[in-house]
């Protein structure tokens, strides 16, 4: 067959290719820019002064979202895995599960706020929790739970069928099959997604601005679970926006160390991903 | 969400949606949500304008013509940037580009709709490049092999085959994309302003507006339990939830049919 | 039926060991998947420690009737299953019937080689430990007896802690032979299992697939009429869900007393 | 050349004409070969006598063709059966075409002779004989038992024409010695008659065997033609 | 040689056409994926419109052979081709051979039959778009001739707008060789190209091949040496990324000249 | 019954064995058929006659296993050409049997009679034909073709023995009608003899076939024994 074109495609090949690089280097570049220019600034404000547990040190805050992040995966992960068994292992098809995993895409995509509207009027109004620590945590578990449960079933379902039919032909039953095949199997997958979730827990402002945090630049640790916290992002906003005492330096700091974490828990995540799946080839 | 049910019996729906005035705290309070749902729609849109062309060309570069270093590098950071917290976006948008482009833009302020449109796009493109990125992926060896067989370029070969077949979890992306941009709080109150007013035509980028995710933040720290205005945002809050069900249905029926031809 | 059948082998010259006996029999199988008609009305007597394939155009219910016999069609929604099917004389879906004894007492082995990611003795240790067995040395023997029995032990006793995805299709597919004759079945069934390996793995498989006939009573599902007349005794031709016909495998290919078996063996088929 | 299942078909189909053709062939052989013996004719004889070379061709064309259906189509069941048949009479039929030369060579021999009696018996041996053959190749075409039969039937009478004649034919040497090389001759040639008789039913036999795929004789006959027990 | 191997081919009764001529030609081809060696000096030479199949162990380097041919093995990072292929005399590794052209004149089918998720026109019409033919009833009438040839016309001519992900494997696969005739190639390349179909399905694709022998020339790599033996007329046998022997198939299959094709064939290898 | 490719080599090897059987097994009713005649033991020729039946049955088993081997193992090659050499020569075996029995027929028609002269030339016919037969199976199983070659140059003796006899019974007969009977069927037994010989050229012609895959006859004979052109 003969070539009928206005263009050579060869040619038009090149075009569009010089445009795709263009377009990464548009959008890489820039985010770059910003990016390493804040850690730039980060790390030079970064001084002993910020981790001294006074009125201008961020540990309390560090302390803050760490127990605030811990306590969210405690109540999440056991909720978010078993119900992921039940949905990838037990349920059938019916109406119900398909409602249930419906809701749960959806409510993955929720907008923070919303949730945090949603635990101010529940844990905060209704338990009468308050402002304090464990309503933040039920906030931001139910916040990342859709995210576990989902992430936790792929994590399932990514364990073959012929897998399980294996096991059963050997004679397994259906909870030996999952104790001793279907998890093991699956818990790189369910691991990356608990500490995905918790990097999404860390970074979030939104959902704690009404039911957890408060801001100060003197407060101390909290005590107990029915304590309010400061936590970095909520401190970095603050900083940001209203309160004209904090300097420079502090708002680049608190910047910095947030996504430090933040990055550090992807990073995590990643790894143990990538390791496991050069383990386990199907 | 049953906070917001006490609103509709006072005030009617279409009078809600419609209001040009959202003005709680005037006398008498005004809870027209028309504003905050333009801000949104402004910051957003704008925002998607920017991220999706840029996104899925950057996608298509990692997934198809970067060599493989380029690509080995770019998929992570990618990654990463979607991880960074978006108070951390708010917080460079205030400080840095929302200056920025006032100086060079010759504005009176650095907080305008514009400023939330270009933070909210790079905080969408992370996911529209990751997931579409993965979605061309996902599009089998065979069928390039094919094309190239029958005797395509690998740009024809993306155009008329990867692309098509890659569709559904491109429009996965992007909704993905939207909905992060749509639901998001912080950024957005922190670098557009907060000024609930309709923003007109184009210039209305410059502008500053107010969303309804920012409303909502901004707002509910300082509301009375049970109030008319406390009200009021958990019927915010129940629009932006609908509005971002929708969104996200189409997102996962994407993902659905995208995961259905993969087979 | 079945003494009849024998005798019919008998004078095709099919030898026979004088200790034949039926081990599993079919009496009017029909299953549905939903309102689906899979199979219907089949009949048939499986001879121990001999091959029988079944052999059919794709979809005409091979697998499901194989899945049958083991009651794997249980973990599928809607699937159901009516008529008697025996082992040993006894119904397999009768109340009693404990499905787990039964799926050890009925091995069964995938098209696709299907081993656990695991070491190579931990899938072979699987089935055993299963069931309760804890002794390590116990638990080695078995690991060396089931291996050496399915043709892998000399290929793999260096490498035994290994991961079992590591080595080729081939020794996959006789790992998980090795693996189900561990927890000491009776049955073995076989979904095609030579459809994902080479030509010289295929072999391999069908050489080992005669020796387990020692011992065994193998039922091999295969859509290579050629893998089934060089490797079993008995062979069954199904065709919509119906058993068409069933005889000692020289009489299906030489001279099968069905038309439509005749046509299928002759390739006239579709 | 294709080779597809419908292809295949179309090879049994030629294989089958390949052998009508050689069963006409070796029929004609006979013919020939009794109308040179009949009418003198050296030149007809010697026709036969070089056809033969024909007839081997044929056998081996049609042995290769067969043995290249085994190697490159793997038939099964009725196919095969028909395959091996093709291959088992083919050597029946070629051994006709050697009957018939040597019938023609007899007929060489004894040209220059005029016989001692009209021949009658052995042009109606003949004659039986080529009915049978042309009915067993139709017999193995159509798949028809009945004409099995028939050839069956025929290769008694045959057998007993043999015997008659041998009984006959030694009378006549006793009686007249000066006869005993065109007696032998003719003896030898109704032997050949009775060989290709015998040759014919070994083809039909086959038919039953491609319908049914039993391999037995249907005529279970001992000895190559019935030899009388008492000469 | 290339005539000596046809003189050959006459003495083995191979219906040779008297048009016969050499379509491809490989003289001393090395392959390599890197530093591994995948094919050493292969010497093969490849008749105009007749069926040529290549079999051999597994990873004996058929398939690398194959994408040599129309360069497929372009697109793998590492991949590196001496020695010389020609078509039609031309050099195919010169500067000057466009590789786009060249594999629109060489078309490949490949082992998973891979419709392209578009309807079943879009399908065929790819190959004509990309190569600039706009008309739509210009396009039309090569989708029918496309198909027609293809053996499928009358399977799919009252869904041609329907999802080609909706019909049969085997139909797929006429429907990818049909989508390679749209673009008029001389070559058409098959790498397995019944190994993921059904015998029914096995069958039909084998036909279609012996009638588009007809017009095309015909590479059909295949573990199935029984598929060799029924629908090519030149078989080539590769081991160890050698070409052991190549000649006419009746040859290969009832009389190969090499000791090893000879083991091959007859099952007893490795 | 394993049916692995080493079982089938062994399958293989067995059906050779029958075929060595079978070659052995017809050899010795040859034997027992010369001795019946020149022994005049019907008891002997009886027994021949009945070991016919064995001889057919292991005709009909050997080609069942051939049929067998092809339907369920697709031989290819080498194994292909033995398993369709098997088949053919089981046929001239089988011949070979029958025209035993029709010398053991003949042994019991002359039974009661003295012979006319002592017998020679017909038991060394006998004797060289027996040791052809051994020849060509030898030959088949080593594979040997300078075995082949001995066997043809046998032949051309047993043709030249049987010219010969048929001269010399032929001109015994003219002189003594009274022996016409017995030197008609003596002669007839050379010709058997003769035509046994040929059989044997035909199973030895297949080792050639078998090694190199050419289907072709080495000697080429015209006719199924060169009857003379010339009385
Ligand atoms: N899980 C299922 N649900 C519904 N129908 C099914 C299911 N499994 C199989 N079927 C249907 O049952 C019929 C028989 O399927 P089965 O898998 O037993 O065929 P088969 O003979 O094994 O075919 P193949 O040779 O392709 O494996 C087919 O028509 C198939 O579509
Ligand atoms: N992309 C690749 N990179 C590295 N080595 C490769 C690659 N593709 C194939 N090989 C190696 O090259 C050799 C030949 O491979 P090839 O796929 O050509 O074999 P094949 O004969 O087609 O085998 P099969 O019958 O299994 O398809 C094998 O050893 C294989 O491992
Ligand atoms: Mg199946
Ligand atoms: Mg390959
Ligand atoms: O051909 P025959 O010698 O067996 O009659």
């Amino acid at each position: 067959m003969k070539s009928r074109h206005l263009v050579h495609p060869r040619l038009a090949e090149k075009v569009a290719f010089g445009g795709l690089w263009t377009a990464a280097v548009v959008v890489i570049a820039p985010v770059f820019g910003i990016i390493a220019y804040m850690l730039y600034r980060g790390i030079g404000a970064l001084n002993p002064e910020m981790f001294q547990v006074g009125t201008k040190g961020l540990v309390p805050a560090i302390v803050g979202t760490t127990a605030l992040v811990l306590l969210t995966a405690l109540i999440a992960a056991p909720l978010g895995v078993a119900a992921a068994i039940y949905l990838s292992e037990y349920a059938g098809r019916g109406p119900l599960v398909r409602a249930i995993r419906l809701a749960l895409v959806n409510l993955a995509g929720v907008p923070s706020v919303v949730y945090g509207l949603f635990g101010l009027a529940l844990f905060v109004m209704l338990f009468q929790l308050g402002r304090c620590l464990l309503a933040g945590a039920c906030t931001l578990a139910l916040l990342v739970l859709p995210l576990v449960i989902s992430a936790s079933e792929e994590a399932l379902r990514q364990v073959p069928h012929s897998l399980r039919q294996a096991s059963w032909g050997i004679g397994a039953t259906r909870w030996q099959t999952i104790r001793r095949i279907v998890l093991p199997n699956a818990m790189p997958g369910i691991i990356t997604a608990l500490i995905l979730s918790i990097g999404r827990a860390a970074g979030e402002t939104a959902p704690i601005l009404f039911t957890a945090a408060f801001y100060s630049l003197s407060k101390p640790f909290p005590t107990s679970l029915k304590d309010p916290i400061l936590v970095l992002p909520y401190q970095l906003y603050v900083m940001a926006t209203e309160d004209p005492h904090a300097t420079e330096e502090q708002k680049w700091a608190t910047a910095f160390i947030l996504v430090v974490l933040v990055v550090a828990l992807n990073l995590a995540a990643i790894a143990i991903r990538a390791r496991l799946r050069r383990k386990q080839r199907w | 969400m049953r906070d917001s049910l006490p609103i509709f019996t006072k005030y009617p729906l279409g009078e809600l949606l419609s209001g040009t005035r959202w003005a709680p705290t005037s006398d008498p309070e005004r809870f027209g949500m028309l504003p905050l749902m333009l801000g949104s729609l402004y910051v957003t849109l704008g925002a998607m304008v920017i991220a999706v062309p840029l996104g899925l060309a950057t996608a298509v570069f990692i997934a198809e013509v970067a060599p493989k270093p380029v690509q080995e590098f770019l998929k992570p950071t990618v990654e990463m940037l979607a991880a960074v917290p978006s108070v951390v976006y708010g917080f460079l948008g205030l400080l840095l580009v929302g200056p920025w482009l006032a100086d060079a833009m010759d504005l009176p302020v650095g907080r305008f709709a514009g400023v939330g449109a270009l933070i909210l796009a790079f905080m969408a493109m992370p996911t529209i490049v990751s997931v579409s990125e993965d979605a061309i992926r996902a599009v089998p060896v065979a069928l390039r092999e094919n094309s190239l067989a029958l005797g395509a370029t690998r740009w024809q070969t993306i155009v008329r085959v990867v692309l098509p077949a890659g569709r559904s979890g491109i429009i996965a992306s992007i909704m993905l994309g939207l909905g992060r941009a749509i639901g998001e709080t912080m950024t957005v109150l922190m670098v557009t302003g907060n000024a609930a007013v309709i923003p007109q035509g184009l210039a209305g980028m410059l502008k500053p507006v107010r969303t309804m995710t920012a409303t909502i933040a901004a707002e509910m720290g300082e509301t009375a339990y049970r109030t008319e205005h406390y009200y009021a945002l958990f019927a915010v809050g129940l629009l932006l939830f609908i509005i971002t069900f929708i969104t996200n249905s189409i997102a996962d029926w994407a993902v659905r049919s995208a995961g259905g031809m993969r087979e | 039926m079945v003494r009849q059948m024998i005798e019919v082998a008998m004078q095709e010259d099919v030898i026979i060991r004088p200790d034949t006996d039926i081990k599993m029999e079919a009496a009017g199988v029909d299953m549905w998947y939903g309102s689906f008609q899979a199979l219907t009305g089949v009949c048939i007597a499986v001879p121990a420690r001999q091959i029988t394939a079944l052999i059919g155009p794709s979809g005409c219910g091979k697998s499901s009737f194989l899945r049958c016999l083991n009651r794997m069609n249980d973990t599928i929604d809607g699937a159901r299953v009516e008529g008697s099917i025996t082992l040993d004389g006894c119904d397999i879906y009768s109340r009693e019937t404990d499905v787990v004894e039964l799926r050890k007492t009925v091995g069964m082995v995938f098209q696709q080689p299907n081993p656990f990611p695991m070491s190579i003795w931990d899938n072979v240790a699987y089935g055993p430990r299963l069931h309760g067995v804890r002794s390590r040395s116990e638990l080695n023997e078995i690991v060396e007896r089931s291996l050496t029995r399915a043709a892998l032990w000399d290929e793999v006793k260096d490498k035994l802690h290994q991961n079992a995805r590591g080595i080729s299709g081939g020794q996959q597919q006789r790992l998980c032979i090795a693996r189900t004759l561990a927890v000491e079945p009776e049955v073995i069934l076989m979904d095609e299992p030579c459809s994902a390996l080479d030509p010289a793995a295929t072999f391999r498989i069908e050489e080992l697939m005669l020796e387990l006939m020692e011992t065994y009573t193998i039922i091999i599902v295969t859509h290579n009429m050629y893998q089934a007349s060089r490797v079993s005794q008995f062979t069954g031709f199904f065709l919509l869900g119906e058993l068409i016909e069933f005889g000692p495998t020289a009489r299906i290919f030489e001279n099968p007393l069905d038309s439509r078996t005749d046509d299928y063996v002759r390739g006239r088929f579709g | 050349m294709r080779r597809s299942r419908q292809a295949f078909d179309e090879q049994l189909e030629q294989l089958q004409q390949r052998l009508l053709q050689m069963g006409a062939f070796v029929e004609a052989m006979l013919e020939k070969a009794m109308r040179a013996l009949a009418e003198h004719d050296v030149a007809l004889a010697r026709e036969v006598i070089s056809a033969d070379d024909v007839a081997d061709e044929m056998d081996l064309e049609i042995e290769k063709q067969c043995m290249r259906l085994l190697a490159l189509q793997q038939p099964m069941s009725k196919d095969l059966r028909q395959v091996g048949t093709v291959m088992k009479v083919i050597g029946d039929a070629e051994r006709i075409g050697d009957y018939s030369v040597d019938i023609a060579r007899t007929a060489i021999t004894l040209a220059e002779q005029e016989f001692f009696k009209p021949l009658v018996d052995i042009p109606r041996m003949a004659e039986l004989v080529r009915g049978m053959l042309r009915h067993a190749i139709e017999a193995l075409v159509k798949r028809d038992l009945d004409l099995v039969r028939t050839v069956i039937e025929d290769d008694d009478s045959v057998d007993k024409m043999w015997h008659f004649l041998l009984d006959e034919l030694q009378g006549i040497m006793q009686k007249r010695p000066e006869v005993v090389v065109q007696a032998t001759a003719l003896l030898l040639v109704a032997r050949y008659l009775e060989r290709i008789a015998d040759h014919t039913v070994n083809i039909a036999e086959r038919v039953a065997y491609m319908e049914t795929g039993q391999l037995r004789t249907l005529a279970s006959s001992h000895g190559t033609g019935s030899e009388p027990e008492t000469g």
